[in-house]
């Protein structure tokens, strides 16, 4: 791996500027993202769950990280991979689960689902089924931001794949010349479905994308909490100065298939487990750890209260009632 | 293409009673008046700044409200869509133009499957209060590119509303009525009707969306036209009522949410119907008007079948000649309702 | 998404009188014998090569024709559009995918404004021979973004075709056939039909474009269906025919062009009509096929007014029981065709 | 203005390999298409030309010195700004004309008119109503030509506006990763209509999009015939050879307002006047003259000759006819 390696842990820490406490929260927050999923996983084998769901295991730094380096009156936009990013912005996961299990109680009335999960008052603008769907409408975000003359900032996330939609050209292009607050976070989990990033590209770093637009763009290692928050935070400030925006490429990989059903033809075991070998989530305690801020024990049972938060809101979302079909053509106008 | 270059709108104020302006003015002046009155409404589109928008409708304007409010965009129609509903899902009220209407081709992800789709995919926890502004329709010459009338598109999409005015009373109303809607609204103008001139109130007045007009009435033959196609057939009906055949023209206005009712009312009263409309015939508006009326009450009083004339199923020719046949014109009108009305089909 | 995952079809011959495929492996075929039979048939889409396609259709083609032939792209749907359109005047014959129907809304532009009008922009002299398959409709618990059904949306352009089977033999035979064609086809797949079967000959056969098909025959009420309605219509039609109601199943096969004849022949005889699809309804294809028998000989034959049932105009829910409400199902047209049958409405 | 100016004519020509005989013929053309436009003009001022029309006076260079650089068998694409382009890919004035007045022996038959003149035979895929709507479809042909074996090639022309829409972005990025044999044109004639390049854009070239796609980029004067000549020269021989595509742009300027009707207040008289002085055709006539290779007054009948061909071909086309509106529906389907 190209990115640098966690050498001194404590000095790492001090130069984020982040407190044991807000490391912490960030810890219990990836264990509880890594938790739905598994769950959102044994949900859907059992039959339990309808359509069809994109698993963020293995990419739980970058959605975390990143939100990390936001203010709760900040905005996101989120991707089809999204249960993850709306985790990292706090939404409540007996809610997001009653969506999941299309519950009227759900964040979307149970007409989202998975793949369109919002809090809108949370300041998540919802996961997008349409890749870059979300990249015009975050640009919009930022120019409203802006003229209403607030320092809040949007942060819009997208696969790789999304880089190469026409709408992610005009996004950049648009919030660029405008110098829109706007954070645009690539996570590059090497794939788009089963086309590799290395074939879909003919650069190596999306991130290169970035001088297109006149914009700063960098690249790091995505399964690195700090990491990540510190190229966030950089764009963060620098849009809330009225600086514009910036393109930031998180380097991750999805564990999972695609979606719900994927043969993973087009990768190998063995790349699977040299990345499993990368786990963020480890790689996290190990720095609090090396550093001294926590002991292995105090740590240890974090997994295991993150699921049960996740058993809780199961087991809450599947005492809700359905929503009723006569209310089906509620919320299309306003 | 600037096609039309228009004086300004008289500064004078006119009697209200006869106070005419051409419907390029009534729109400018709508969103004069809408910029005036809430501070959240913006304008956003390519070249509607100091260029004054390709048909001049915006001229003036970035000079009141200035470069924040009146947006030169680039030339990416998606990210102007896009643009727009991200800022009205967080407390602004844009109003995009899209510079002709076949380009919102470019942008129909946004619209159909974002903005359209928001408001109901959140369970009803947001709102996306735009418009989108766009001139429409062949007659200038433009060609297959430029010359679309796309409405029956956006008619067959949930979520989004369709508004067609004929008239610059109905623009200036219609378009206040769309600003002040919290729904996505398409707002099809036509170039051939951006010179046309008629009464105008002045100051802020709205025309409910969702309310067909008769604009003539008559015992004969009930003709539902949109758009140009309204000019047209009051024209038709002038020259029809010369040899007594009285034609009742019903004008939409806003194709979705649709008032069919008025519709009803009138083919129960005149049993012929002729639906007129510039798009293809095929699949477009008038298909609907058709088969709300064959479904309901009307049915019964129809005594004809009910005859669709609409454009031809070509791209827009160049030709003059050619681009003319290509949809209906007056006498194309007066042929049809004329036949209706003597039973020769 | 990969939403079925299909099992290779059968190496072994068998007999053609009882030879069954999958609607999914039946386009295959077709897939295989036109690219086997033509040089310049190639295929381009998202993860069609080795993930063998979103719903497995390409499943093992790419094996046989290598990745020049079955191109996997990137997410790109504008250009994957556009590349067959350039291939296309230039002497291959492409087959695009888009992976949900939803996501054409990408391709508009290059679809609708080039693809569709170059022929007749260039005064004749050019051709656009491709086909760009694609899967529609609900019932995958996909939501808002992937269930979209926006075939009235292409019907309404001239200069494309559009093909929408409901069987596997129909899909093989009218795949082939638009492959055939030299004009740009769109091509609607049905997610829930993909795992149907039916009989499929071996061998190359094409169906002709723009022949509709009465799937059943019966006196009482014509039922108009497309796609997966068409066998819903059928099984309404087996229930109905225990209550002594014969429903004449009329599949258009082709929307456009559109055999109108077939339906009028039907109505002739049945005098009553009812029109289902899953597209919601304002607007829908429905329109056009009302509006259609209205205008014409079919008129005078009518004994009750054309109900149309088709999807409610709302975005596609999530939840599994809205979802279902959301469109038309079998015991839905059999209480409507009932209706219509008994006179109530 | 930072590009090179002729020093040593003569040692320039020699480096471009083009021969006396090629430089008199685009010259010929260069005029061919400025009285081609002239005409135009006059002719829709006199009300005998229906609908609009974009005028690329002052680009001539561009047009011809790229067009230059192409065998016969090349294809081109073109955009809405497309008279020249025609011309220079080899077009029949009288036929071109015949389509202007909407004649039926015009190249579309009178269907296209000016925003669609497309000489199919001849290799032009045709004028485009649509900005960058031929960048889509000029990588497929450029795969067409690449599955075909062949060793041709496609051009496309596109404004500076085009540069920004979704369109450009995909269809680059897909000939570079497919290595077709496309060359991407980029006339930057400073204005997308009303919108100056430089609000438009958050760089200053174009041809910095080029990183982006991994692919060359360049920056020429565009009124410079041997710079633009050069450029695609060495971008066709790539493409040939098969080692993909290339972006140049050519910098220049259009003398006339955007379309028929345009009252260019967002430019000033004195920058049009600025740009005028850098006649595209003055300096192609210098650079031949002062190489010693033709004198002025061989050069002198050149304008006259071309005008007399337009003339010839607006007499060609006023005598024909119209198509008969019983044919409409021909040509909508094959
Ligand atoms: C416009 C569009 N095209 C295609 C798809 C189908 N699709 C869903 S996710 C996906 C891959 C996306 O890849 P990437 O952007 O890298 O995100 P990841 O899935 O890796 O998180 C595809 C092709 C879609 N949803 N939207
Ligand atoms: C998709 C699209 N959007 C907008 C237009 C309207 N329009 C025609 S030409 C033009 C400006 C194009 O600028 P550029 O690409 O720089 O070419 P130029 O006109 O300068 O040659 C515009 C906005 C169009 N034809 N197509
Ligand atoms: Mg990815
Ligand atoms: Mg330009």
């Amino acid at each position: 791996m190209p990115y640098q390696t966690v050498t001194d842990e404590r000095k790492q820490i001090e130069t984020s500027g982040l407190t044991p406490e807000q490391l912490l929260e960030a810890l219990r927050k990836m264990h509880l993202i890594r938790a739905f999923e598994e769950k959102a996983e044994a949900l859907y084998a059992l039959g339990k769950i309808h359509g069809t769901m994109h698993l963020s295991i293995g990419q739980e730094a970058s959605a975390v990280g990143a939100c990390l380096a936001l203010r709760p009156d900040d905005t996101i936009l989120s991707t089809h991979r999204g249960h993850g990013h709306c985790i990292a912005k706090g939404a409540e996961p007996p809610l997001m689960m009653a969506e999941f299990f299309g519950k009227e109680v759900g964040y979307c009335r149970g007409r989202g689902g998975s793949m369109h999960i919002a809090d809108v008052a949370g300041g998540n603008l919802g996961a997008n089924g349409i890749v870059a769907g979300g990249l015009p409408i975050s640009t919009g975000v930022g120019l409203s931001l802006q003229m209403q003359h607030t320092d809040r900032v949007c942060l819009t996330f997208f696969g790789d794949g999304a880089a190469n939609e026409g709408a992610f050209h005009e996004a950049l292009n648009l919030a660029a010349i405008w110098r829109l607050p706007v954070v645009y976070v690539c996570e590059n989990n090497q794939y788009a479905m089963s086309m590799p990033m290395k074939a879909a590209f003919p650069i190596r770093q999306i991130s290169e994308r970035a001088a297109a637009y006149g914009i700063p763009g960098v690249t790091v290692d995505g399964n690195d909490l700090l990491a990540v928050y510190e190229a966030v935070q950089t764009a963060v400030s620098r849009a809330r100065a009225g600086e514009g925006p910036s393109l930031i490429e998180n380097v991750t990989y999805r564990w999972r298939g695609h979606s719900k059903s994927d043969r993973q033809r087009y990768r190998t075991r063995d790349e699977v487990k040299e990345w499993q070998a990368r786990d963020p989530i480890i790689r996290l305690e190990n720095l609090l750890v090396g550093a001294d801020l926590f002991t292995a024990e105090q740590l240890a049972d974090l997994g295991a209260e993150a699921r049960q938060t996740i058993e809780d809101s199961v087991a809450f979302a599947e005492a809700q009632a359905d929503p009723d079909p006569a209310t089906i053509l509620e919320g299309v106008y306003a | 293409m600037r096609e039309q270059v228009l004086e300004k709108a008289s500064g004078e104020p006119l009697q209200a009673a006869n106070r005419e302006l051409t419907y390029s003015h009534a729109i400018r002046e709508a969103l004069q008046l809408a910029m005036r009155r809430d501070e959240r409404v913006f304008m956003l589109g390519e070249d509607i700044g100091v260029y004054g928008g390709a048909f001049g409708v915006s001229d003036g304007l970035i000079e009141e409200f200035g470069a924040e409010r009146v947006r030169d965009t680039p030339i990416s129609e998606a990210v102007i869509a896009g643009a727009a509903i991200g800022a009205a899902v967080t407390g602004m009220r844009p109003v995009a133009e899209i510079q002709f209407m076949d380009f919102i081709t470019l942008s129909m992800e946004q619209l159909v499957l974002q903005g359209a789709k928001m408001r109901f995919m959140f369970g009803g926890k947001a709102s996306v209060p735009m418009v989108l502004r766009t001139p429409a329709g062949s007659g200038t010459g433009a060609a297959a590119q430029h010359s679309e009338s796309l409405e029956a598109w956006f008619v067959h999409v949930p979520g989004l509303k369709v508004v067609m005015p004929s008239t610059p009373y109905d623009a200036k109303g219609l378009l206040l009525a769309a600003i002040e809607d919290d729904n996505p609204v398409i707002f099809v103008e036509h170039k051939l009707l951006y010179r046309t001139k008629g009464h105008v109130p002045e100051g802020y007045y709205t025309v409910p969306l969702s309310q067909s007009e008769v604009k003539r009435e008559g015992r004969d033959v009930t003709v539902v036209a949109t758009s140009i196609m309204v000019p047209r057939a009051l024209e038709a009906a002038d020259l029809l009522a010369q040899e007594g055949i009285e034609l009742e023209v019903v004008d939409p206005r806003t194709l979705k949410p649709y008032d069919a009712d008025t519709v009803t009312r009138s083919v129960c009263k005149t049993g012929r119907v002729l639906i007129v409309h510039e798009a293809p015939k095929t699949a477009g508006f008038g298909a609907e008007v058709a088969a709300e009326i064959v479904a309901g009450e009307a049915f019964d009083y129809l005594d004809a079948p009910i005859r669709r004339l609409a454009g031809l199923d070509v791209p827009i020719p160049y030709n003059r000649e050619l681009e003319r046949t290509a949809v209906p014109q007056v006498a194309d009108i007066v042929r049809e309702a004329r036949a209706l009305a003597r039973g020769e089909y």
